[in-house]
């Protein structure tokens, strides 16, 4: 079943991306050892819409966040604002996508001032002049609410959270239709990183701009996203909207991630029993099988992702045959 | 009342800057931690609580040394304790263990090596075979599938969950009175995370292992500490049971840090987050190093640090809006 | 008229020896003093020998060990006056280009074998292929019983100087064993070698003539002159030969000097085809910038006799001694020259030094001062050797040189025929047309006295050509331990150990 | 105190003296370095000659210090060429890696084992005499050490999250290169190249010791070093005075390098 | 095992590249082996009849090609100037240089290791800056400049051993040995001073891991962590510098052989390009080059055996 939506006003199309991570040796001899990371993946995110990938480390969605960069080789087909991979110059893409990753403090160059690197976006795609570009950088940093003068500042001289506002900056220099922000406020303080998701939410108002939201943290991207995709060792588990897979989960993985999260404001003594059952790994079975409490011999086939919502409801997918 | 194991009074840390000029990291702290119980301290980066710890162990790094106070663990203080001593104390009667599985461990040295030399250090009478058995034994316990094998690898070869199982093992190994806990699952997927915090639980309940856990996420705390600190730039600002501090927080700092965490019920408004940033130890700091930030400034708040409050049975607060 | 001319020859020849061997600073008159027999005498070398075939290897260190080993038919003596029988027990010269030898009996090869007219031809024929000097100009030969004699294609009176060739056992070089074992009938037999470090000759208890003094010689090779010095000094060798700059470096009573010339005069060669050397002004405007004494007394510390021809003073019969101070150091009279020349603000130019003779290199930086007090700018390169045979002697691609040149026989013609116009070596380009009718006429002149006052015209006109500028013949120093004594020495640059021996 | 300050001081202080004393003889020398006198053969050091006379009665101070300008003139020369070429290698085989850095790595690899006598005389030999024919050969001698450092430093900085971002922006692979990865690699070239320079100087002494360096009658330590061997007996201040004035620069540039690598690097 | 395939072959492709551009620079340097052994006085069909005998007539490729194929079967050609086979040239004098370098090579580790973790032991005290100056001294000193005091203060002065005499191991070991000890000291004090402070500062940069903090947390004592956690780590850091010291000592330190006048490789190497011996400098050259290309190889292979991180992933 396609479950693309119409191209129409689609930001990102990711159909059937599936890539390789060789462990390539240097030189001619190559051993190549391939192990597979992202498992025949697609999805879509529209036009000012905020859509979160979840799951936990090694699940590869920071792989699928770079082969939507364009920064590693996959299979399968993307497009970003109508304009697929390998058609148009890298640069030309760009100008389209940008992102926002997890470390601020190696996120910059450290021996070049804030300014600097903020114009550098400008600078590789021509766009106005030395001066219109300096106001353009002092603008953007009065947008993500720092002082314009932190422009002739290094990124040593400033906080974790502040980095992370001057990189959000530089991200929205060319005013991308597309943001990918891998993990963006898992490096801060709590408070920091609330500072960070209200920032993305007044950004938000003022100018549309799609983003892909990757994370592990489900109540984040449960506060923060429209839509939430749970992936699992390389291919999506659950699809849906951010209502629909939170508060009423299908799959039992997206369960167990809910579950195992520790609330501040539950008041049992904490120690729910995780809704996880350990057995042998089968061959060719659903990913999830040696995990899942659930697990039958039906299970012993990789299952597809299928639309469970109600009648009249927003699609909601889910790749079970449990249900 | 619990009998004390440790009393920790008035410590005060200095911390030498690059340019040679010392601050104060920890400012004038005083706590004690009750036999049986875990304790937790939560506090942002660079709030003093990690030094604390490392000052408990003897571990701080050459920039930092202790300019006043005292730590009292049975009859020693481990301010001024001798280095023979601080190595019959460390790994036997205190233990440790740290945030970043992947780099706490030899790389070059087998796990069953490492993780019986506490035993090696602190009991002689025990023969090799024996240590192994009790080594064999523990890491099962910790919950490790195939302990023999693990015993003769190396730390490269295991996941970051095992590596933490082998970390607590290797601390528990002697029976510590007292196993320090610094941010230990912050690393962990949240998955592994919850089975390392109940396998912390059952080190506390099964060998009666005080347990001192330090951590910035407030729904971990809850999880797993009895009783909690609430530090802010080198001082303890709210001190009491986690349900008491988590229900009815006291302190404006740890009122804010609870309204930063994104809940189910906030979803589309904005998060009411505390402005400002965390102050390094080279900022300048007034008296309640939180006037800055705190919305609530009275003029007392900049001349003196608030006395200790106390609201109920073992919850206090250091603020001047409860004088 | 023959026989008065071949007295002649050898008469030169002892004064030169005499002149070489001269006083020994010890001042002992130089009769022999009770000989002792045997022991070990340690000889530092400041070259390596590589291999031991007389037939191609030719270099002056190479030939001072051969000496010991190898005899030809005749020997020099001790003071080079006459060649003495050796090989040959009778020589007659039958006319000038006819000489009977008649092999003495009961000479013995060092493995035991005797010596047999077939060993003498088997080594005659070997030099021809070889093109050892001389050995061209043989016709034919005849052999009848014991005696053998040489018919030659053109008279030379001088023949007899290349009859020291070594005589070899028939067949002993048929494939090269002679490089690394060499057989031959002189006063020591080689005993072992060990590249780079050291070859060992033992003495010969059979041998025909008087026997040597010393059980056993051993040669040790080291890198240069100064580790030779360093190793003496250390006493890890019992004797060296160097220039008088190294052997002034020992304090004087704790060594035997032995003063001799090297044979060999150093030249500042300028090369005649390229400018501003093709001026015969600006070279003689070189030639009076250069001090002669100065460089003597700085680099050899007087030991070296100063010239003005390329003949050694070895030949004193030949060598023109006028020349000597035709260029007498005369910087007013250079620049002058210089300015006739077209040079008023002087000139600059390279000369190239092979590297592995500090001598010359330390003469260059004398000379480096005295050019420059007339306005001439001397540059040193330093040049590998291989590089400077190559590049200089072969190619001539240099502005000057600094080199000293030997000749391959105590005879004039070795020194004087490379400066004939097509002279295959004559590496300095010189061009002269009177030069090269006055050499011609003295090689073939049948009278003595004639041929003497022919070469001695000869090198006048290379002097007034100053086709380069000669300095000097540098004195090498035998320097023995105080426990050792004795130097035979010969015009053959040769070390003959059978006269060295211990102090009582 | 900052890290590394002791380590500046005593750099800067031997660094200094051997440049000062390498200016001066630029304007002044107590006597004419060539100037033999046979009078004055092998003096011990004295006033008059504050190291004393060779064995051609040349003052050997002046020569030291007129020496000292010659062997750091090379010494500077080589490291300088030696940085350009060694940067643009290391930079181009770090980060293009590939066949590319195969093909360089391998002809490193075959430099590096090759005699650097065989080279001298290669170079020597192509380009005849001269101080900037040494500087050539030791350049070829330096390149391959130099090159390697520049191109695992590359190859960090090339998987640097800054360098992922840069190329998000669309920022071309050569600005990449030059503006952000090679500013980043300034500190770690600075403690090579100031090694470097006191490897160059060890080089040229041994160069001019074998008669491949510089030529005379100019001075140069190295040609001081072995002219002295030969009269090291009776006047071995002809060896210890340019012998000294090496171990000072050199200990003065190592002072520099480690006082570098404390403070910036570790 | 594809690993040790690949390095193998890089190692065969090296020491030919290496051996061809010894072909080039034969064909680059003038100089013409016959003259150089005749010398000036010989006529020119003399130098052409030995050049017939040499071989040395032929055009260098026909030279190379011969060598080459003479290489691979084992028989490493003639030398041109000592007119003896290579091989025996190399047989006498491979021990010699062997020799030197290993006594050296002693010295180093002996001393540099224990010395470098000592450093790292005094870490900010007094001593440290002690060590470190007389440490920059030590890398400060040029061999040769050491080899001319040594001769000078103790051959010629104290006449503890006499310079110019080599003693060859087999006819006096004692004396080869006190005889030789000096050129090896020469060779070792800067080599010991640059391994020290490579040590140093491995041992250093090891001591702020994380895990010498959980060893310290275990209890473990400062003597232990300095000689069982760290030093095991700080060696595979300090291994590429071992090798390339191992290299440098068995290629053979041709000033040190030419100042001591020790029939060594470096000795023979510089008399066989100065005279031009085409096939000797060949082989001297491979010789060297197989040593440091095998030693690297080593170097990997212990590099891999010590961290098993390594182990036969591609280390890039």
């Amino acid at each position: 079943m396609d479950n693309t939506k119409p191209a129409g006003e689609d930001i990102l199309r990711v159909e059937h991306v599936s890539n390789y991570y060789s462990d390539n040796g240097l030189g001619i001899l190559r051993n190549r050892k391939r192990s597979q990371v992202l498992q025949d993946v697609s999805l879509t995110i529209g036009k000012d819409e905020f859509f979160g990938l979840v799951g936990e480390s090694g699940c590869g969605k920071s792989t699928l966040g770079n082969a939507i960069l364009g920064l590693i080789p996959y299979e399968g087909k993307i497009t970003v604002a109508g304009l697929e991979h390998g058609r148009v110059s890298r640069k030309e893409f760009t100008r389209h996508i940008q992102a926002v990753f997890q470390d601020p403090l190696s996120a910059m160059n450290p021996r070049r001032t804030i300014g600097d690197t903020m114009k550098e976006p400008l600078m590789a795609h021509g766009i106005g002049t030395p001066k219109e570009q300096e106001a353009a950088v002092r603008a953007m940093l009065e947008t993500v609410g720092l002082d314009a003068s932190y422009a002739d500042r290094y990124p040593r001289e400033l906080s974790g959270g502040q980095r992370q506002r001057v990189c959000i900056g530089a991200a929205l220099m060319l005013e991308p239709e597309l943001i990918i922000a891998d993990e963006a406020i898992s490096a801060l303080d709590v408070s920091v990183g609330s500072q960070i998701l209200n920032l993305f939410r007044t950004i938000d108002v003022e100018r549309d701009f799609s983003m892909l939201f990757i994370s592990h943290n489900l109540n984040v991207v449960y506060y923060l996203c429209d839509r939430i995709a749970v992936m699992y060792k390389g291919s999506i588990v659950e699809m849906g909207t951010a209502d629909a897979v939170y508060n009423d989960p299908m799959h039992p993985y997206t369960r167990l991630l809910l579950s195992a999260i520790p609330d501040y404001a539950s008041e049992d003594d904490g120690d729910r029993a995780l809704l996880e059952r350990f057995r042998p790994p089968v061959e060719g079975a659903c990913a999830f099988y040696h995990r899942c409490p659930h697990a039958t011999d039906k299970c012993k086939k990789v299952p597809e992702l299928r639309n469970k919502a109600y009648r009249g409801e927003e699609e909601h997918l889910v790749r079970c045959f449990y249900l | 009342m619990k009998e004390t194991l440790l009393n920790v009074k008035h410590l005060t840390l200095g911390v030498t800057e690059r340019d040679g000029s010392v601050n104060k990291a920890v400012d004038d702290i005083s706590f004690e931690v009750r036999k049986g119980e875990i304790l937790g301290i939560v506090g942002e980066s660079g709030c003093g609580k990690s030094l604390t710890v490392m000052t408990l162990m003897g571990l701080m790094k050459d920039d930092v040394f202790v300019m006043d106070g005292q730590i009292l663990f049975g009859q020693d203080d481990l301010v001024r304790v001798t280095p023979e001593r601080r190595r019959q104390i460390n790994g036997n009667e205190l233990s440790i263990i740290y945030q970043e599985p992947m780099t706490s461990l030899n790389p070059l040295i087998k796990i069953g090596r490492q993780v019986g030399e506490p035993l090696r250090l602190h009991r002689k009478d025990l023969s090799d075979a024996e240590i192994d058995r009790m080594v064999l034994e523990l890491l099962t316990e910790v919950g490790i599938q195939n302990p023999g094998q693990i015993m003769k690898s190396y730390p490269h070869q295991l996941s970051g969950g095992m590596r933490q199982r082998v970390m607590i093992a290797m601390a528990s190994i002697c029976r510590p009175r007292i196993l320090v806990a610094d941010e230990p699952t912050t690393a962990l997927d949240v998955t592994t995370q919850a089975h390392v915090l109940s396998l912390l639980k059952r080190v506390n309940e099964e060998f009666g292992t005080t347990i001192l856990f330090i951590s910035h996420d407030l729904g971990v705390i809850n999880r797993i500490c009895d009783r909690v600190l609430i530090m802010y730039a080198g001082k303890i600002v709210e001190r009491g049971r986690t349900r008491d501090i988590l229900n009815h927080p006291a302190h404006q700092y740890t009122k804010g840090l609870i309204r930063s965490i994104p809940t189910r019920d906030q979803k589309g408004k904005d998060l009411i987050c505390i402005p400002g940033r965390v102050p390094s130890t080279m900022d300048p700091r007034e008296p309640c190093p939180f006037a800055p930030r705190c919305g609530h400034t009275m003029e007392v708040c900049r001349q003196t640090f608030p006395e200790c409050r106390e609201l109920a049975k073992d919850h206090i607060v250091y603020c001047h809006m409860f004088d | 008229m023959k026989k008065r001319f071949a007295a002649a020859v050898l008469a030169v020849l002892m004064t030169a020896s005499l002149t070489a061997c001269g006083g020994k600073s010890a001042g002992s008159s130089d009769a022999a003093a009770g000989t002792g027999e045997g022991g070990t005498f340690i000889y530092g070398l400041s070259t390596e020998i590589n291999n031991f075939d007389p037939f191609t290897s030719t270099t002056a260190d190479a030939k001072s060990i051969y000496y010991n080993i190898y005899e030809g038919l005749v020997k020099v003596n001790e003071d080079g006056s006459e060649f003495l029988p050796a090989v040959a027990s009778e020589v007659t010269r039958d006319s000038d280009s006819a000489y009977t030898f008649t092999l003495r009996d009961g000479v013995k090869f060092h493995n035991g074998q005797d010596v047999t007219m077939e060993d003498v031809t088997y080594s005659i024929d070997l030099a021809i292929k070889s093109k050892i000097n001389g050995f061209d100009n043989i016709k034919d030969y005849s052999v009848d019983g014991n005696k053998i004699t040489i018919n030659l294609n053109t008279p030379d009176i001088g023949f007899l100087a290349y009859m020291v060739q070594a005589i070899v056992p028939a067949g002993s070089d048929d494939n090269g064993e002679l490089a690394l074992q060499p057989v031959g009938t002189g006063p020591y037999a080689f005993s072992d070698y060990e590249v780079q470090d050291h070859v060992t000759l033992v003495k010969n208890n059979d041998y025909w003539g008087e026997p040597a003094h010393l059980d056993e010689v051993e040669v040790r090779f080291l890198a240069d002159q100064t580790e030779l010095l360093t190793a003496f000094q250390a006493g890890s060798i019992d004797g060296f030969s160097a220039y008088g700059g190294i052997v002034s470096q020992l304090e004087e009573g704790t060594y035997n000097p032995y003063y001799s010339n090297s044979n060999a005069v150093q030249v500042l060669a300028l090369n005649n085809a390229v400018k501003p050397f093709d001026d015969v002004r600006v070279r003689q405007a070189v030639a009076y910038a250069v001090d002669a004494d100065e460089v003597n007394e700085l680099v050899n510390y007087g030991h070296a006799v100063i010239v003005g021809t390329p003949v050694i003073p070895g030949l004193a019969r030949y060598c023109n001694t006028e020349t000597a101070d035709d260029y007498a150091v005369d910087t007013a009279k250079a620049k002058t020259l210089l300015e006739e020349a077209g040079y008023k603000d002087g000139f600059s130019f390279t000369v190239k030094v092979p590297s592995v003779y500090p001598v010359h290199v330390d003469s260059a930086q004398v000379m480096v001062n005295q050019l420059a007090k007339a306005g001439i700018t001397m540059n040193i390169e330093q040049v590998d050797w291989a590089t400077w045979l190559d590049s200089v002697y072969t190619n001539r691609d240099y502005e000057a040189t600094i080199i000293s040149l030997d000749g391959a026989t105590a005879y004039p013609a070795a020194y004087l025929s490379r400066y004939q116009s097509d002279a295959g070596n004559n590496f300095i380009n010189y061009k002269s047309d009177a030069f090269d009718a006055k050499y011609k006429e003295a090689t073939t002149a049948t009278d003595e006295d004639v041929q003497t006052g022919l070469f001695m015209e000869a090198q006048q006109i290379l002097s007034d050509e100053c086709c380069s500028v000669f300095i000097e013949d540098i004195s090498t120093v035998r320097v023995w331990a105080p426990s050792f004594e004795g130097c035979a020495d010969s015009p053959l640059y040769a070390i003959d150990f059978a006269s060295v021996s211990k102090v009582q | 105190m900052k890290k590394g300050t002791i380590e500046f001081r005593i750099g800067f202080i031997l660094t200094g003296i051997i440049l000062f004393l390498a200016i001066l003889s630029v304007f002044y020398t107590p006597y004419d370095i060539n100037a033999m006198d046979k009078t004055a053969r092998q003096l011990a050091p004295s006033l008059q000659h504050l190291f004393g006379t060779d064995n051609y009665g040349r003052d050997i101070f002046s020569r030291a210090i007129t020496g000292s300008r010659f062997t750091l003139l090379v010494a500077l020369s080589t490291v300088g060429s030696c940085t350009v070429i060694a940067s643009a290698l290391g930079l181009i085989s770090g980060y293009l890696g590939g066949p590319v850095d195969e093909i360089i790595m391998r002809l490193i690899d075959a430099v590096s084992s090759f005699p650097d006598i065989l080279i001298a005389l290669i170079v020597v030999t192509i380009l005849s005499y001269g101080k900037y024919t040494i500087v050539i050969a030791l350049c070829v001698t330096f390149v391959p050490s130099f090159t390697r450092i520049v191109r695992t430093a590359t190859l960090q900085f090339k998987n640097a999250e800054f360098v992922r971002n840069l190329r998000v922006f669309g920022v071309s692979d050569l600005r990449i290169l030059l503006v952000h990865i090679f500013p980043n690699t300034f500190p770690l070239l600075l403690s090579t190249i100031v090694i470097g320079l006191s490897n160059a100087i060890l080089a040229e002494a041994a160069m001019s010791y074998l008669g491949l360096g510089i030529q005379p009658p100019t001075p140069s330590w190295g040609r001081m070093l072995q002219e002295s061997q030969a009269i090291i007996y009776n006047a071995p201040w002809a060896a210890i005075a340019p012998g000294i004035m090496i171990v000072m620069t050199i200990m003065g540039l190592n002072s520099i390098g480690e006082g570098i690598r404390k403070r910036y690097l570790a | 095992m594809k690993y040790f395939i690949r390095k193998f072959l890089i190692l065969i492709l090296t020491v030919f590249l290496i051996s061809l551009m010894t072909f080039v620079a034969f064909h680059v340097i003038p100089g013409d082996p016959a003259r150089l052994i005749l010398g000036t006085s010989a006529s020119e069909e003399a130098v052409e009849a030995l050049r017939e005998k040499l071989g040395t007539n032929m055009p260098l490729t026909v030279q190379y090609r011969n060598w080459i194929s003479g290489f691979l079967r084992g028989d490493f050609g003639t030398s041109i100037k000592y007119r003896m086979p290579v091989a025996s040239l190399m047989h006498d004098r491979i021990p010699v240089t062997t020799l030197l370098g290993v006594m050296s090579l002693v010295l180093i580790l002996l001393i540099g290791i224990p010395l470098g973790i000592f450093s790292a032991r005094v870490r900010n005290t007094p001593g440290e800056h002690v060590l470190n100056f007389i440490n920059i001294l030590g890398i400060s000193f040029p061999n040769f400049f050491l080899s001319i005091i040594f001769i000078w203060i103790f051959g010629l002065t104290l006449h503890w051993f006499t310079p110019g005499r080599y003693i060859s191991f087999d006819r006096d070991w004692a004396g080869c040995l006190r005889f030789m000890f000096w050129p090896a000291l020469s060779v070792a004090i800067p080599q010991t001073a640059v391994l020290v402070k490579y040590v140093r500062t491995a041992m250093l940069e090891q001591l702020r891991e994380d895990y010498v903090r959980t060893a310290r947390g275990k209890g473990v004592g400062e003597t232990a962590i300095l000689y069982v956690h760290v030093f095991k780590n700080a060696i595979v850091a300090v291994v590429p510098l071992i090798g390339m010291i191992i290299a440098s000592v068995l290629s053979g330190s041709i000033i040190i052989e030419q100042v001591y006048g020790i029939p060594g490789i470096g000795k023979l190497l510089i008399s066989s390009v100065t005279s031009r011996d085409f096939p000797l400098t060949q082989t001297l050259v491979v010789y060297i080059a197989v040593i440091i290309v095998v030693i690297n190889f080593l170097v990997d292979i212990v590099i891999q055996i010590i961290d098993p991180r390594i182990r036969l992933s591609d280390r890039s």
